[in-house]
C-alpha cells in the first residue's frame, strides 16, 4: 500500500494546529503559526501586487491613463510617514481611505441593515387568511419594536422597579436571549460540520478510512 | 503646525471623500458618480501600497527577535521569514498565471491544510464554550439555553429522529422571535453606523491624527 | 466571599471544572465512529433546499445562469460536498429531465480564492460530462473590486468581463452570445464562504434576478431572511443541505456521511450542556440545604 | 427621475432626516442641553479589565478583528468603532502604566493605530512609554492572522482582550475562546446578533449592535458626542411610528410596500 506522505505531511499539520486545543501552546503549535503568517503574508503580498498591476499599473502604462498617477503617488506618500518631517502630509492617504470606507459604511447599511428590515417589519400583515400567519406577524412586530426600545440611550432607561419601563426593558431583554440562543444553535452546526472533514482526513491520512 | 502642515486637511479630505460617495448613491450625475468610483479604485490602490507598511512592521519584529535572540521566538521568527519567501518569491516570478510550481505546491501543502484545520478548531471551542456558558444561572440565561438546544435539535437530522415537534419548533423560534429580534438590532446598527460615519466626516472621531 | 461548604458532592464539582481537553478528545471519538461505521440517520428535506431545486428545475432550457464561486479551500469541508451534488445536478439531472438540453454558465469569482474552488469542483465536473468550455460555460477567473464590481456586473457585464481566465476576447465565447445585462441573466448562483451573495441580493435580486446560494451554516441566519423575504428562490445551508440535495437529487454521497457525525457530535454537545445544568441544580440544593 | 438614482428616492429622505436630527442635537449639545444618557456596561467593563491587568501585570490586548473588509471598504466603520474604544484602552493603559498590545489584519489601520494610541498617551502626559511593538500587523488572511492572536495571546499571558469591531461569528469564537482558556478577562463587541451569540459565550462584558458604534461617543465623554446619541433614540421613535402606520395600513388593505421602493 502506498504511503501518501502529502497526506501524511497534511495531518501533521493539522495535528499541530488541533494541539493547540487538544494539548497547549507548544512549539509544535508555534511552528505551524509561524509557517501559516509567513505563506499568508506572501500570498497577501502576490494577490496585492497582482491587483495593484491591474487596477493601477496596467492602465497608466499600457492605456496611458494619466489620472492614476494620483494614486499611486499617494501609494507611495503613506511611506513618508518613517520620518517626523514629513509624517503631516502621509496622513492624506490615509484620510482618502477613510472617508471612502465611511461612506461605503453608511451607505450599505441604509437599505440592507434599516430600510429592508422596516420594510418588513411595516407590510407584516395581520389580515391574511392564515391564522398562523397572522400571530407570528404580531409577535415579529411586537418583539422589533421591543427590542429597537431596549437599545433606546435616552428613553427606556428602565429608571424604577416596576414601572412599565422597566418592564418592557425586562421583556425586551428576554427576547434578545432567545435570539442570542437560536443563533447559537445554528452556528454550532456550522462548527462541528467544519471539524468533521478535518478528522475524516486525519483517518484517511493514517490508513484507517479509504476516501 | 503650520499651514499646510495642520490636521485640518486630513479632515477636509475625509469629509470630500465621504460627502462625494455617499452622495453619489443618491444622486445620478455622471460627473459625481465617476469621480465617486475613481476615489474607490484609488483607495484600494492605496491600500495595496500600504500592505509594505505591514510588511515592514512584521519584518522589524521579527528580525529584532532573531537579533536579540530572544527565547522561544527567534527560531519561529526565522520559520515565518523562510516561509514568507518561500510563498512570495516563486509567486511574483510568474505573477501572470500564478503556476509557478513552488508556489502552487506551498499554496496546497503549507497554506490551505493549515487554514482549513484552523477553521475546524471552532468545533473544539464551541464545545467548551457550550459547557461552560450555557448553565441557567438565570431566566434570562434559561431563555438562552432553551432557544440555543431547540434550534440545535433542529438543525441535527438526529433532533427530527428524537421528536418531530423540534424541527417545527425550531424553525419557528427562528422564523419569528428571533429574526424580529435580528430585524431590530440591525436597524439598531445600521443607525449607529450612521452616526459613527457623520462623527467621522465632521472631525469629532479624529484620534487617528494624533502624533507627532 | 460565599464560602462553599466541603460536603457538597465532590463528583458534581470535579464535573463543573474538568480539564476541556477532556471534552475535546471525546468531541474526536464520536466524530470518527460514524466515518468508520455509518449510521445512516434520515435527512428531511426543508423548504429552502426544495425551492432551490425547484426554480432550477424550472428554467428554460437553453437560458443562461452566473455562476458566482467566491469560496476557498477553508470552507471545502463545509460546501464542498454540496457544489459537488449541485454540479451533479447541473450537468447531468437537468439535461435528462429537459430532453438533453442545457444550461448555460457565465462563471466569475469576487474572492482571490474562487479559481481554487472553480479548479476543484466546476471543471472537473464539466470535463466528465463532455461540456464545451466557450460554448456551454465560460469563466473569467478573479475579478476585484468586490461590491462594486458586482453592481457594475448587473448593469454591463461585457464591460467588467472582457476577457476570460484563459485570455480569449469576450466576443469569441459562443456562450456570451447575446449577455449584456442583468435582462439577459435567468438567475444566479453563489458559491459562498465570504458573504458575495449580499452584493448579488442587493444588486441582482433588486432587478428581479432571483439570486441562491450554496453557503456555509454561519451565515445561515441572514440567507433565512433573505429568503423569506423572497429576495432569494432558496439555499443549500453546509453539508446539511447538502445531504438533503443529495437525497432530493438521489445520490446520497459526502454530505449524508458527515451528517451521521453531525449528529452523534450534536448529541455530545447537548448531553454538555444538560450534565451542566443538572450540577448547577445540585449545587443549588446543596447549597440550600447548608443554610 | 433622471437626477436621483433610481430606487433610492426614500433611502435618501431616510438619510437626511438622521443627519439633520444629528445636527440640530449636535447644535443643541454645544448650547448645554445634554439628556441623561444610560451607562453602557462595555465601558465599565474596560476600565475593570485593565485596572485588573496592573494589578496582575498582564498585558491587555486589544484588535478590532478582521471581517472580511478593511478600512477602505464598507466594514470601514466597524473598524473605526474599535478604533474609538482604542483611544479609551490606550488613555487607561498609559494612566495604569499596562502594557498595551493591539494587533491588525489589515496594512491601511496600522498608522491609524499608532497615531490613536500616541495621540492618548501624549493626553496622558506619557508619550515616551509607546514602544513600536504595540502595534503589530498579523496577516491580511483571515484565519492566520487568527492563529497568530491566539498564539501570541496565549504565549504573553493576556490579562485584558477586547475584541471589538468588524467581527463575524468565526472571528468571535476563534480569538476569544483561548482569552478564556487563559483567564483573561474579556470585552466584545460586533454589529450583527449572529456574532454576539459567540460573543456572549465567552466575554464578560458585550457591546450589542449600535452599543459598539457609540462607545466611542461614550469614551470620549463629550457632551456633544453623546447629544448625537439622543437623534438615534428621535430615529428610534420615528422608525417604530413608521412601522405600526404601516402594519395599521396593510390592515386596511393597502399595499404600502411601493413606498419603500422609490
Amino acid at each position: 500500500m502506498m504511503v501518501d506522505y502529502l497526506a501524511l505531511w497534511r495531518a501533521m499539520l493539522i495535528i499541530g494546529v488541533f494541539s493547540y486545543a487538544l494539548w497547549k501552546e507548544s512549539p509544535y503549535f508555534r511552528f505551524c503559526e509561524h509557517a501559516f503568517l509567513g505563506s499568508a503574508l506572501g500570498y497577501t503580498l502576490v494577490i496585492t501586487i497582482k491587483t495593484i498591476n491591474t487596477t493601477a499599473v496596467f492602465p497608466l502604462v499600457s492605456e496611458a491613463k494619466i489620472i492614476y498617477v494620483i494614486p499611486i503617488i499617494l501609494g507611495i506618500v503613506l511611506f513618508l510617514r518613517y520620518s517626523n518631517s514629513t509624517k503631516w502630509i502621509s496622513r492624506w492617504p490615509i484620510a482618502l481611505i477613510i472617508g471612502v470606507g465611511t461612506a461605503l459604511g453608511m451607505r450599505g447599511v441604509l437599505y440592507a441593515y434599516i430600510i429592508s428590515q422596516v420594510k418588513a417589519t411595516a407590510t407584516a400583515s395581520f389580515m391574511t387568511d392564515n391564522a398562523l400567519t397572522n400571530f407570528n406577524n404580531i409577535i415579529s412586530v411586537l418583539t422589533t419594536i421591543l427590542v429597537l426600545l431596549f437599545f433606546t440611550f435616552t428613553v427606556l432607561k428602565g429608571e424604577k422597579e416596576g414601572s412599565l419601563m422597566f418592564q418592557l426593558r425586562k421583556i425586551s431583554r428576554l427576547m434578545i436571549m432567545l435570539t442570542l440562543g437560536a443563533f447559537f444553535g445554528s452556528i454550532t452546526m456550522a462548527r462541528l460540520t467544519l471539524i468533521a472533514g478535518q478528522i475524516k482526513e486525519l483517518l484517511i491520512a493514517f490508513g484507517l478510512l479509504t476516501s | 503646525m503650520s499651514g499646510i502642515q495642520s490636521r485640518n486637511i486630513p479632515v477636509a479630505l475625509v469629509f470630500v471623500c465621504g460627502l462625494i460617495v455617499t452622495v453619489a448613491f443618491f444622486i445620478d450625475v455622471p460627473m459625481l458618480s465617476s469621480i465617486s468610483d475613481s476615489l474607490q479604485t484609488w483607495a484600494v490602490i492605496v491600500s495595496g501600497f500600504a500592505l509594505g507598511l505591514g510588511i515592514v512592521n512584521m519584518l522589524a519584529i521579527h528580525s529584532r527577535h532573531i537579533s536579540r535572540k530572544t527565547s522561544g521566538q527567534w527560531p519561529f521568527s526565522v520559520v515565518f521569514i523562510l516561509f514568507f519567501l518561500a510563498q512570495a518569491a516563486p509567486g511574483l516570478v510568474d505573477i501572470k498565471t500564478l503556476s509557478n510550481p513552488i508556489y502552487v505546491w506551498v499554496y496546497t501543502n503549507i497554506f490551505s491544510p493549515l487554514a482549513a484545520a484552523m477553521y475546524a478548531i471552532l468545533g473544539f471551542f464551541i464545545v467548551s464554550a457550550a459547557y461552560r456558558a450555557m448553565r441557567a444561572r438565570s431566566l434570562e440565561a434559561a431563555f438562552v439555553l432553551i432557544a440555543g438546544i431547540i434550534v440545535m435539535l433542529k438543525n441535527a437530522p438526529i433532533g427530527a429522529v428524537i421528536w418531530s415537534g423540534f424541527p417545527v419548533l425550531g424553525t419557528w423560534i427562528l422564523d419569528v422571535p428571533s429574526a424580529a429580534g435580528n430585524r431590530a438590532v440591525f436597524i439598531g446598527a445600521g443607525i449607529g453606523t450612521i452616526l459613527l460615519g457623520l462623527r467621522v466626516l465632521l472631525g469629532y472621531e479624529r484620534g487617528y491624527l494624533g502624533g507627532r | 466571599m460565599e464560602v462553599r461548604s466541603k460536603e457538597s458532592s465532590g463528583f458534581w464539582e470535579k464535573l463543573e471544572n474538568i480539564d476541556h481537553r477532556i471534552l475535546y478528545w471525546i468531541l474526536i471519538v464520536a466524530i470518527a465512529i460514524p466515518y468508520l461505521r455509518p449510521l445512516g440517520i434520515p435527512v428531511p428535506v426543508t423548504e429552502p433546499v426544495q425551492d432551490f431545486y425547484n426554480t432550477l428545475d424550472a428554467l428554460p432550457p437553453g437560458s443562461t445562469m452566473i455562476l458566482e464561486i467566491s469560496s476557498g479551500p477553508s470552507a471545502y469541508g463545509e460546501i464542498g460536498p454540496s457544489s459537488e451534488a449541485v454540479m451533479e445536478y447541473l450537468t447531468k439531472i437537468y439535461p435528462e429531465h429537459h430532453g438533453g438540453d442545457r444550461l448555460r454558465f457565465v462563471i466569475l469569482s469576487v474572492s482571490e480564492q474562487g479559481p481554487l474552488m472553480y479548479n476543484a469542483y466546476a471543471k472537473p465536473k464539466f470535463d466528465e460530462t463532455g461540456w464545451q468550455y466557450g460554448v456551454d460555460y465560460a469563466y473569467f477567473g478573479f475579478i476585484s473590486g468586490l461590491e462594486t464590481a458586482v453592481a457594475r456586473l448587473a448593469e454591463d457585464i461585457p464591460s467588467l468581463l472582457p476577457s476570460d481566465y484563459l485570455g480569449n476576447d469576450i466576443d469569441d465565447l459562443k456562450a456570451m452570445d447575446g449577455i449584456h445585462s442583468y435582462k439577459d441573466i435567468a438567475a444566479v448562483m453563489v458559491w459562498d464562504s465570504m458573504g458575495a451573495t449580499e452584493w448579488y441580493v442587493k444588486h441582482w435580486a433588486s432587478k428581479g434576478v432571483k439570486v441562491g446560494n450554496v453557503c456555509v451554516a454561519v451565515s445561515l441566519p441572514a440567507y433565512t431572511m433573505y429568503y423569506k423575504n423572497k429576495d432569494m428562490y432558496g439555499f443549500i445551508g453546509s453539508s446539511r443541505g447538502g445531504a438533503e440535495f443529495e437525497y432530493l437529487i438521489g445520490k446520497p454521497g459526502d454530505a449524508v456521511a458527515t451528517t451521521d457525525t453531525l449528529s452523534l457530535s450534536h448529541l455530545w454537545v447537548i448531553i454538555l450542556i444538560i450534565t451542566g445544568n443538572i450540577g448547577l441544580l445540585v449545587e443549588k440544593y446543596f447549597s440550600h440545604s447548608k443554610r | 427621475m433622471a437626477f436621483f438614482v433610481e430606487g433610492t428616492v426614500f433611502g435618501l429622505i431616510m438619510f437626511a432626516i438622521i443627519v439633520i436630527l444629528a445636527l440640530l442635537t449636535l447644535q443643541k449639545a454645544k448650547q448645554g442641553y445634554v439628556r441623561e444618557v444610560r451607562t453602557l456596561p462595555g465601558i465599565e467593563g474596560i476600565r475593570e479589565a485593565i485596572a485588573r491587568c496592573a494589578e496582575t501585570g498582564r498585558p491587555c490586548f486589544l484588535t478590532t478583528g478582521h471581517g472580511g473588509g478593511g478600512l477602505y471598504t464598507s466594514r470601514g466603520p466597524q473598524h473605526m468603532a474599535g478604533i474609538a474604544i482604542l483611544s479609551l484602552v490606550a488613555r487607561l493603559t498609559a494612566r495604569l502604566g499596562v502594557d498595551l498590545v493591539t494587533t491588525w489584519p489589515f496594512p491601511e489601520l496600522l498608522p491609524v493605530a499608532e497615531d490613536t494610541i500616541y495621540q492618548a498617551y501624549l493626553m496622558e502626559g506619557k508619550p515616551e512609554e509607546v514602544r513600536p511593538d504595540m502595534v503589530r500587523y498579523l496577516a491580511g488572511y483571515a484565519l492566520a492572522f487568527k492563529m497568530g492572536y491566539i498564539g501570541q495571546l496565549t504565549r504573553e499571558n493576556a490579562g485584558a482582550a477586547i475584541v471589538t469591531g468588524a467581527i463575524w461569528p468565526s472571528d468571535a469564537l476563534q480569538m476569544t475562546e483561548p482569552g478564556v482558556l487563559i483567564g483573561a478577562i474579556q470585552i466584545g463587541g460586533a454589529p450583527t446578533m449572529d456574532t454576539m451569540s459567540m460573543l456572549a459565550l465567552t466575554c464578560d462584558y458585550i457591546f450589542i449592535g449600535e452599543e459598539l458604534f457609540s462607545a466611542g461617543a461614550f469614551a470620549s465623554e463629550d457632551p456633544i458626542q453623546l447629544g448625537i446619541l439622543f437623534s438615534s433614540d428621535i430615529v428610534k421613535i420615528g422608525l417604530i411610528l413608521l412601522m405600526i402606520v404601516g402594519v395599521l395600513l396593510t390592515m386596511m388593505g393597502t399595499n404600502i410596500s411601493p413606498i419603500f421602493d422609490i
